[in-house]
């Protein structure tokens, strides 16, 4: 059978626009530094989601014009920000207290590697002579009730990202719930992980190709 | 679109049921949120665990609550009051159970099943009875003993202002347990004497962050215990 | 030899008067309910001391005009107080942490029984019947610096309240730093209780008669 | 008569000497306290451990103090930024130690060395190379690792307001680590961009209150960090 791509998929901004689409009216989100950043942009009207930023602050508004910018208003990236009316500011260890504590309903974070069974790989290579960073990602897969992943299928050189045993150090273990890739979204199940959506052109047997390790599918 | 104001305190403890795990602000009266605690008299839910400092004064508030017999647990750090004899009487008579608490246990233990923290090491009640049957352990030469995180289903909590976020500010020492208890429980139910509009709260002012709360209720005149208790009321009104 | 008193000792506002003499300028003092609380009238001119309640607040003022009470503006106590220019309030868990954390300098509590070790015992009789109540004391106890009890040297029954062991249940071990009564001064130290100062017309014959422990003097 | 204030950073920092904990307030250049920073660097305490989120940027700041060789150990969450290569560059020399902490694990540490708690536990990290060597323990069926509190013998912390009996207002995201930093270490030296006459600061807005401040001094206008990368400048100025 050959391996049917007829489409490349989903651009950053369609793969955001899904995961905003996941994101319940009401919720209480943190967004990862980088692509998931992204998702704020593509709340359907109506919903009113409240962002929160570890380093302090919850009601975080989008960049501010330039000129505007206040280096002490700033989101985890360091990126200036805005806060919106009906904000509030906090120390680190009550910011904290809310992600580790389970009352912070979704968070979207970026992966290296995710596995079979969930485990994410997003902080650290492993080299002996990179700098190992991992700012609050151990505490967000940990506390946060429902992990989101977004990020492309596979790595620049081809490489699975999804794959069945993470190689590079843990983030954390069975802590992703779902997906998004440019090329599906696929959920992280008990019974394994299952394909939910394909994006436009591309086939269940093209996302296995490019996934190191076997996928199902709901349909 | 989060709105989670709700009309009446009735409305607010509804789902209240057998059973449930009830964490009640203040210390004394000051920050007891008295029209939730009746509107739980009314609904009647029974056998509750409530975690409160104290246990109420006169025949109003947590006190009739306990006369109600609605509560078959207390965890408190002071069930002592001058002027009720609720508590003590059923305590003498076997019918109420009670774990005492040091104070600060009492709160470190609320913030920590609010912030994730399952457990932690304390000072406080080392060699004491209120140590018996707990872990010890020596940390730089001293000892510590492990207590244990609290967390409920609900919380019942009295404060000053709030938004439709549920962003809380309180008013000067009835703040006391109100904002670990908000932290510690499922559904975090206010009652505010105002609800101001969204923004009207100054953000570096915030005490209890929207996201810990749940419900909201308007209670711009709440009773003051201490004067039904002067007045001899008891709860329900007779 | 005769044991000598020619003096009833000092009354409830001297002992109050000599713990304030002893709490330096500049320090964070916790007042305990009842006879600890007489002793910040007695703070010397010229001397600052800032009163912590547990209830969650730094900078407790003295007792509001009659009037002017505010049933949300009380001590751990539960009396009405004011709050001084410079106060502030906070929660319980960071009014504890402030307790446990050592950051308070003095605690002044009351006292059923001290040990000659420095155990205390002031929150219970450990009777079948009463209802047992411990608010603050054994948070205190462990966290304060210094903790001094100010007492009435024997009970209304004259029992010494000053003793090899505590028979009630304690508060804390080896927690008191010097014990105020009315009729002298006590150091708990290694070495054992060293009375420090005599009340006048009370000899030190007289206070070991009404001490449950051998006693020791500096003089 | 309680009065915190010193005349200048140099003065405010003239006790600390070689091998103290220092903790160190800011998340990237947001509430970073440059002054005092660079005070420290003049004053050349070396072989000091610092606790702080970052490593610093550029030349100035948290880093000119790494690179002036003063700082033998970081404890840290997040070591690495774009616009400096003073941390990584001695770390990849095995000249500085590096204790890599999870950032709410770092907050909840101090927290829990300035409010008593030796030790708790905690569900981040937990099987992950950031666990190894800790202790596993589980509490209603989850796995959590042991963690310990961090306290130091000086803080260096940033505010936006102070009055002279230390009770502290924070601006914005720049609040992150000062508050828990304040309550940690023996001596908390801060600087405010203004001192404030007492009682100026709402008691209900009081985000750090006095008890945990130790020195404070006035800097009206501190250097904004990013400015000084973009023009590379470094401390001591050159």
């Amino acid at each position: 059978m050959d391996i049917v791509k007829t489409n490349s998929g989903w651009d950053r901004n369609q793969m955001a626009q899904k995961v905003a689409l996941d994101i319940p009216d009401g919720s209480y989100v943190n967004l990862g530094i980088g692509l998931p950043e992204l998702v704020a942009a593509y709340v359907p009207e109506g919903r009113e989601v409240i962002y929160h930023t570890e380093n302090g602050l919850l009601g975080m508004g989008s960049a501010p014009e330039t000129g505007f910018e206040d280096p002490e208003l700033i989101n985890a990236g360091k990126k200036a920000v805005t806060a919106i009316q009906g904000a509030c500011f906090f120390h680190h260890a009550d910011s904290f207290a809310m992600i580790r504590g389970g009352h912070i309903d979704i968070c979207v974070l970026g992966a290296m590697q995710v596995s079979e069974e969930g485990d994410l790989a997003n902080w650290s290579t492993g080299e002996p002579h990179s700098i190992p960073a991992v700012g609050g990602a151990m505490d967000l897969v940990s506390g946060v009730k429902t992990i989101f992943i977004i990020t492309q299928h596979v790595t620049k050189d081809g490489e699975p990202k999804i794959v069945g045993k993470c190689t590079y150090p843990l983030t954390g273990k069975k802590v992703v719930d779902r997906i998004y890739t440019d090329l599906a979204i696929i959920d992280v199940t008990d019974a394994g992980l299952f394909v939910k959506e394909l994006a436009p052109g591309i086939t269940f047997e093209y996302v296995q190709k490019n996934t190191g390790v076997s996928l199902n599918r709901y349909f | 679109m989060i709105n989670k104001i709700f009309q009446s305190a009735a409305d607010a403890v509804e789902d209240i049921s057998d059973g449930s795990v009830v964490m009640i602000s203040g210390f004394g009266e000051a920050g007891s949120p008295i029209e939730l605690i009746h509107a739980l008299v009314d609904r009647g839910a029974k056998n509750l665990t409530v975690v409160s400092n104290n246990t109420g004064s006169g025949n109003v508030g947590l006190a009739a609550l306990i006369e109600n017999r609605q509560v078959g647990k207390m965890i408190c750090s002071f069930p002592r009051t001058a002027n009720s004899t609720v508590f003590p009487e059923l305590y003498r008579k076997g019918e109420i159970e009670l774990e005492l608490v040091p104070q600060g246990t009492l709160a470190e233990r609320i913030r920590a099943g609010g912030a994730g923290i399952p457990a932690f090491y304390t000072p406080t009640a080392v060699d004491t009875p209120l140590s018996e049957g707990k872990e010890v352990r020596i940390f730089n030469g001293i000892r510590y003993i492990l207590e244990s995180a609290i967390k409920a289903d609900f919380a019942l909590v009295k404060c000053k202002s709030a938004d439709r976020l549920g962003n809380l500010i309180y008013n000067k020492t009835a703040r006391n347990f109100g904002p670990v208890m908000c932290m510690a429980a499922k559904t975090c139910i206010v009652q505010a004497r105002e609800i101001v509009e969204q923004g009207k709260i100054d953000p570096e002012a915030v005490v209890t962050p929207g996201i810990f709360v749940t419900r909201i209720v308007e209670i711009p005149h709440p009773a003051h215990e201490s004067q039904l208790v002067l007045e001899n009321r008891r709860y329900p009104w007779i």
